[in-house]
């Protein structure tokens, strides 16, 4: 095996091991568990054993497995695009703002569409922060303007325009059957027919956010679980200094 | 037995202060209806039904009436009228009207006793049906057995009822005695109520008529086969508050979310709409012996469960006091209460013992409405099912009433099959576990959770004081709750509210008044 | 999708959800989060999210996922071996003995070579039985020999030729290792040796033994995880009053 | 505080009784030695190493002893005779015997003055390693502080000691306090100790010297950078247990599985045979510092744990008395208790509060070792994971000493990594949020839990009266312990105990009696 290949690990280096849980509309006995094992090994598994079975009634039943994967990954070849800005605290970015720019960063921010699920952006911009961080309105750097919750895209596009914002922050918390990336998609297409794209950042966030899935859906940056406004000060910070 | 100490002087000035600001209303529950008020009234003289594009002729009703300022007396009194001139059923009206072929105030106002000899039949009609649902469900418990208590609740979501259904039987046969279907996402915005089943929706699926019906339905006849009564609950709280309280009470749902301040404060809605509508919602709920939920987990999901604690408490008296004031009798107020406290906090178990105590002995016959841990729910599946585990079992040994079971799967999706099967085998053991636990318990004298339920029982009161003192809207507008600034002639839904005439008629409100004894 | 495929069930019928679990010796980061990603779709899931990510330091970190497989298992393809004799409870059985075989049954149990783990066939053998059903030594129709824990294939072979025994049950409930498969493959192959394996039924049982698995290394039948005693009793008496 | 009222008339006669069980064995703890005891004398006097076909020198040396029918005067008195004679050390003597060119037997015996003057050096030398070791530990606790209470202890059993290093640190940095390599399976049976680092076991690794320094410096390392001593623990309990003890004494582990009977009951040893070498072995214990740990959880595996819980009380009672009688202080004694009840049974949690608040309250100096589900632990992990929340609770909330934490995998397989890891996140949870429950609470008065630990403690005294009536081995004889007939003269071993001679000498038996002031 390639030096570089890893595999999941039980107890013994690249054992492959892995455990599963899920449901299929078969009958809590022997057959359902055959076709729970089967399903199993047709995905590639090998070793799979149906250690759990439980009846969820009405024709389902829920399977706990372990089983091996003879699947490796070979980590020369994972790129991870993340972030790569340095992280700054508050007073370390307050005076790059004031040495590299000479003014405050206008920044709008608000939860898009549907989406009500404010604590994660307040988390980010509002005085109090999060985890003893503060957020953004305590930066002298900074002018942040919290829009709040089921802002539609038009409106924050305008407020934007408007204040003459540096940047927009959006957040995405709701995902299922992927409203999220149709909500920002739909941000990102206005932005681009009002010609606004090229004139500010475009930087999103929330629990299923990944950096690459923001560059994916062509915004400048994605911040997922466990963010600061120290990470989002200091990328905002350093990225307009370059520009 | 665990028995709090609570401070009885602490506990009486609650109750008064909390009496005070809600008694404050009655110039606005006796002067004023709103449009969603007014739809209600219709669909309780039997107006169903949407036009093309999905309007509901409730809504084209009665905005037929706003739009000739004619809905200061009452909806009930045109569509009477017109039914009356022209031999039409409630129904016929509301269709002629939505075809443009009749218009409401073109005809002349019949005199009192004329629109009496019709709106009398059609009242007694509608209530008589509403009070054989309510029969009903009191015979299934007479039969099966009580609710078991806490009650097992679980939630479906799926935005598509029919897949709903699934889930909900498959639950209500694993032993769920309460089921909950979520609405899809920020329904409570919209200003009228979707119609007929539907199959999409985000988050949750939509309260209609229809999916009450279908998802009443699959419930009944789970439980004739279990010989247990699974009970329904959906949403009232909104802009459509009444009107979904009111497809509640036909289609026979047990408990409704019917929080008074919820829509002013979480969902800014304008608070005169909100309280207007919560009274009417809750009268409706009381005569059909529906037991209202409270919403007061929301307050932790944005604020510190230790800090904030008292807020929950303050809620949960005002809560009370407005229900009181609608007719609701104590055992059918679900006041809510969560666990929402940072595990990572040392004796988070102990703090939260002294505040479940404190909810369930400021309230003893109220089936406390006990929600989860959500705010520190994370992707790490095995630990959140850990806190569930402490949830069920603090639920258990305070003697909650209604547990909203937590599920491993909280921080991730709105739940699949399995995670909600493995909340409730979560329940199940833990209640079985610690089922008398608590009869072997006391309180050590001068313990740490005594004294921790009257002091945030001494910071409701100082609060509950403050906003009397203030009046509501006032301590609102000032941000007093959930640290949100919430002015009195702000957010959404003020322009459905309008004074009423002196001879604004709401037939079914006089006579549920009456029967409740209001 | 054909009628009879079918695929895990998460909310929707078919969305082939899938939870699951893994360690992999990558560092708790976005670039370790990356390669529990990409090892997922390289499995050939779909719509991998890593969900929680636990340091298990020393270089290894813990993953919990949710991902979807395309993957579905057509039902009409799954062939269960199972016992398939009927389950008759005690007197039954005694009857049924009694009335095709007039003589008792001689069944000789151990838990064979390292294995310590009686208290599975106890629950077969002795006369308390297990959940509400007596084991054989309470059957009239069985004389029932159990040698208990850590058995050598040898003497429990000797041991049932001496008797002359009609039945070995052997017991395996430590699989580390394919342990039990060793263990179990000696047995047979030294039965086969001494020219023992057609004079008698050969019985395996275990939480970890399927009735298939037990057929595939050469024995009569396998019981698994949740058996009664009724269950071994009915298929003894029956392949006997066959054979 | 939670706090039972026991009878104490019944816990006096409770101890009584053991007394007169244990102190029945005089005769044979003053008048009879074992072959493994000798081969811990041999190993105390430096002898170790193995020949090729893995024998261990030390059992070469008592064979060879055993066959020339020289073993009654003890193994410590021919090598030193060989040692003065030859000029040898004993090494050299062991290793000359298993080469054939010497006999012991065939050297005339020296004076008892001279053989003193090889023996009393060596004893000396080897017993001031072991005492260092001893103060290195009390060293290293006094510098990074005491244990936690309930101590986080978790296994590694991989098979091969350099995979259990791996897993040992990575759980050692996630906060377990003990690590126990889980032995091979059924290494109790084996009349030898395996020699050398090994990397194939079944179930768990082999308990080996080497092995066990690996295991030690590895944890040394992550001890200092984690300022926390880690501790470290094996199984001693089987065919070798003094040797192993004593294994054990030179390489600083810190607590010890040895029990006095497990040998006997749960692996069919001769009771002579095992009643002997647990003397020695806890000595040895005793004089280290090491905490023996003993396995009343094996009872509830196979017998009910409501039924038979008043074995496991008893089985302390006696693991007690004979610990005290080998010079082990109660500081040092952690009895075992399992948490094994039936998940199904009504108020199983509530039993086990009784069950575990009777072992705290009769021992409570005891850091007693608390054992998890296993038995009702099923290939449903998330449920199994359950069962250990509840067992970190009530170990937690009853001030238990050690905390051998539960796997979710413990129906499927030895623990993985992620399994440990989630094991340690579990227990470090629950203690946390019920961390000074305790305090808050107390036991209503005529509580069920009272009752039932007064019941339970009634059934134990009962029993070991009868038993101390009968003696012991007389009992074990007709099956009264864990159902299991065990007669005198059988199981594996016998033929390794021997009557000494008058003139039989163990000249660290000697010393350390002494030194304990036995
Ligand atoms: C609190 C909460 C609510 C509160 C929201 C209150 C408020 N003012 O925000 C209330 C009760 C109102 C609510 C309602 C609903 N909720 Co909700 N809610 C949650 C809950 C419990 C916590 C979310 C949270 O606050 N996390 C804490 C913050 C700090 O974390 P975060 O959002 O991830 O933010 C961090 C990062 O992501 C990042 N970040 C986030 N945004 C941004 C933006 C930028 C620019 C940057 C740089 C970074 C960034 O930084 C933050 C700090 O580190 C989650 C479950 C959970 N435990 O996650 C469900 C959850 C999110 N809710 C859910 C749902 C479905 C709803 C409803 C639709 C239910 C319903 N049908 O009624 C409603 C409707 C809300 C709506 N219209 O959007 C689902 C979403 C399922 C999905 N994946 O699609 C969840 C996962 C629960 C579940 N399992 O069903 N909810
Ligand atoms: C009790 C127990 C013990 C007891 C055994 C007491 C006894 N007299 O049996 C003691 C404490 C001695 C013990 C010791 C060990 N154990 Co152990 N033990 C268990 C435990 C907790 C329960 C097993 C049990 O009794 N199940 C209940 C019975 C009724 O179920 P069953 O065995 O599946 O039997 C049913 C069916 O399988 C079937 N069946 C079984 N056999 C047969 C035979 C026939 C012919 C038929 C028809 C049917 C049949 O019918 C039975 C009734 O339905 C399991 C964990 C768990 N919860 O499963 C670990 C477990 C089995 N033990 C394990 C280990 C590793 C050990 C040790 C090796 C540990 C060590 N290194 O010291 C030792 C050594 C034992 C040895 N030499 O074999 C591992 C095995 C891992 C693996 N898969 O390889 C387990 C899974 C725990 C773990 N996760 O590490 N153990
Ligand atoms: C009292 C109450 N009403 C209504 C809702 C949800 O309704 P919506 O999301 O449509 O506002 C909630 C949600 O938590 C609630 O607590
Ligand atoms: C006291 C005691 N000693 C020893 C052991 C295990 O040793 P073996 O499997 O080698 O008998 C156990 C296992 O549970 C035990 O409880």
């Amino acid at each position: 095996m390639n030096k570089n290949i890893i595999r999941p690990y039980g107890d013994t280096l690249n054992d492959g091991k892995m455990q599963l849980s899920f449901s299929l509309p078969v009958s809590a006995d022997a057959f359902g568990k055959e076709a729970a094992r089967m399903l199993l090994l047709q995905m590639g598994f090998e070793d799979a054993e149906i250690t759990g079975m439980r009846d969820l009634r009405e024709g389902f039943t829920h399977f706990i497995a372990y089983a091996v994967t003879s699947t490796g990954i070979d980590t020369d070849k994972i790129k991870v695009k993340v972030v790569e800005t340095p992280v700054m605290d508050m007073e370390a970015t307050d005076e790059y703002i004031s040495e590299h720019l000479s003014r405050q960063i206008t920044v709008v921010g608000a939860c898009i569409e549907s989406d009500a699920h404010t604590v994660g952006i307040d988390a980010i911009m509002n005085m109090k922060g999060f985890n003893h961080r503060y957020g953004l309105e305590r930066y002298h750097g900074f002018n942040a303007i919290n829009m709040g919750a089921q802002v539609p895209c038009e409106e924050l596009l305008a407020r934007a325009r408007a204040e003459q914002a540096d940047v927009i922050l959006v957040s995405q918390v709701v995902t299922q059957k992927n409203i999220h990336i149709k909500n920002l998609t739909k941000l990102i297409e206005l932005a681009e027919a009002e010609g606004l794209r090229d004139k500010m950042l475009f930087i999103c966030g929330g629990p299923r956010i990944s950096h690459e899935l923001a560059i994916e859906l062509g915004y400048d940056a994605g911040f997922g679980t466990g963010t600061y406004s120290t990470d989002v000060a200091s990328f905002i910070a350093i990225t307009l200094a370059k520009n | 037995m665990l028995k709090l100490e609570l401070n009885q002087e602490l506990v009486s000035r609650s109750r008064i202060a909390a009496q005070q600001i809600t008694g404050a209303f009655s110039w606005l529950f006796d002067g004023y209806s709103s449009v969603s008020i007014e739809r209600t009234v219709l669909r309780l003289m039997g107006i169903d039904g949407a036009i093309k594009g999905g309007e509901p002729l409730p809504n084209v009703v009665v905005d037929h009436l706003k739009a000739k300022s004619a809905l200061n007396k009452g909806a009930a009194v045109w569509v009477a009228n017109a039914m009356l001139a022209k031999g039409l059923s409630a129904q016929e009206v509301a269709e002629q009207v939505a075809g443009h072929s009749l218009c409401l105030t073109d005809l002349p106002l019949a005199s009192a006793e004329q629109l009496l000899s019709i709106l009398n039949p059609l009242t007694k009609t509608m209530l008589s049906h509403i009070r054989k649902q309510k029969q009903k469900r009191e015979a299934m418990f007479a039969k099966y057995g009580e609710r078991r208590k806490p009650a097992i609740y679980v939630i479906v979501a799926t935005g598509n009822i029919h897949e709903d259904v699934t889930q909900a039987r498959a639950a209500a046969r694993e032993g769920a005695d309460i089921i909950a279907v979520i609405r899809s996402t920020a329904q409570s915005l919209l200003d009228y109520v979707p119609y007929g089943a539907t199959t999409v929706g985000f988050g949750g699926t939509y309260a209609t008529q229809e999916n009450f019906r279908i998802m009443r339905a699959a419930l009944d006849e789970v439980s004739a086969e279990e010989k247990r009564y699974i009970s329904l609950t959906n949403y009232a709280s909104g802009l459509c508050m009444p009107e979904i309280a009111v497809m509640g009470a036909i289609e026979r749902l047990d408990l409704m979310l019917n929080d008074a301040m919820y829509g002013i404060l979480f969902r800014d809605i304008n608070p005169k709409r909100t309280l207007l509508d919560q009274y009417f919602a809750r009268m409706i709920n009381a005569y059909a012996g529906i037991e209202i939920q409270t919403g007061e987990d929301n307050y932790l999901t944005t604020s510190d469960a230790i800090d904030k604690a008292f807020t929950v408490t303050a809620s949960q008296l005002i809560n009370e006091s407005f229900a009181l004031i609608s007719g609701i009798k104590p055992d059918k107020m679900g006041l809510g209460h969560a666990y929402e406290i940072d595990p990572e906090l040392e004796n988070s178990f102990v703090y939260e013992l002294a505040h479940a105590l404190l909810t369930k002995e400021l309230f003893p016959n109220a089936p406390i409405k006990y929600m989860p841990p959500t705010k520190f729910a994370s992707g790490n599946i095995f630990k959140t099912h850990l806190m569930d585990a402490m949830f069920n079992f603090m639920g258990q040994l305070t003697g909650q009433g209604v547990q909203l079971l937590g599920m491993m799967t909280e921080a991730i999706h709105t739940p699949h099959l399995a995670d909600r099967s493995l909340a409730i085998e979560n329940a199940q053991y833990l209640f079985k576990a610690v089922k008398d636990l608590n009869q072997s318990l006391c309180l050590a004298p001068d313990s740490f959770v005594n004294q921790r339920a009257n002091e945030v029982l001494k910071q409701a009161v100082d609060f509950l004081e403050r906003v009397a003192e203030d009046g509501l809207f006032s301590a609102m507008a000032k941000g007093e709750f959930a640290e949100i600034k919430r002015p009195e002639n702000g957010g959404k839904g003020l322009d459905g509210v309008f004074l009423c005439d002196k001879d604004y008629y709401n037939p079914f409100m006089q006579q549920m008044k009456q029967e409740l004894g209001l």
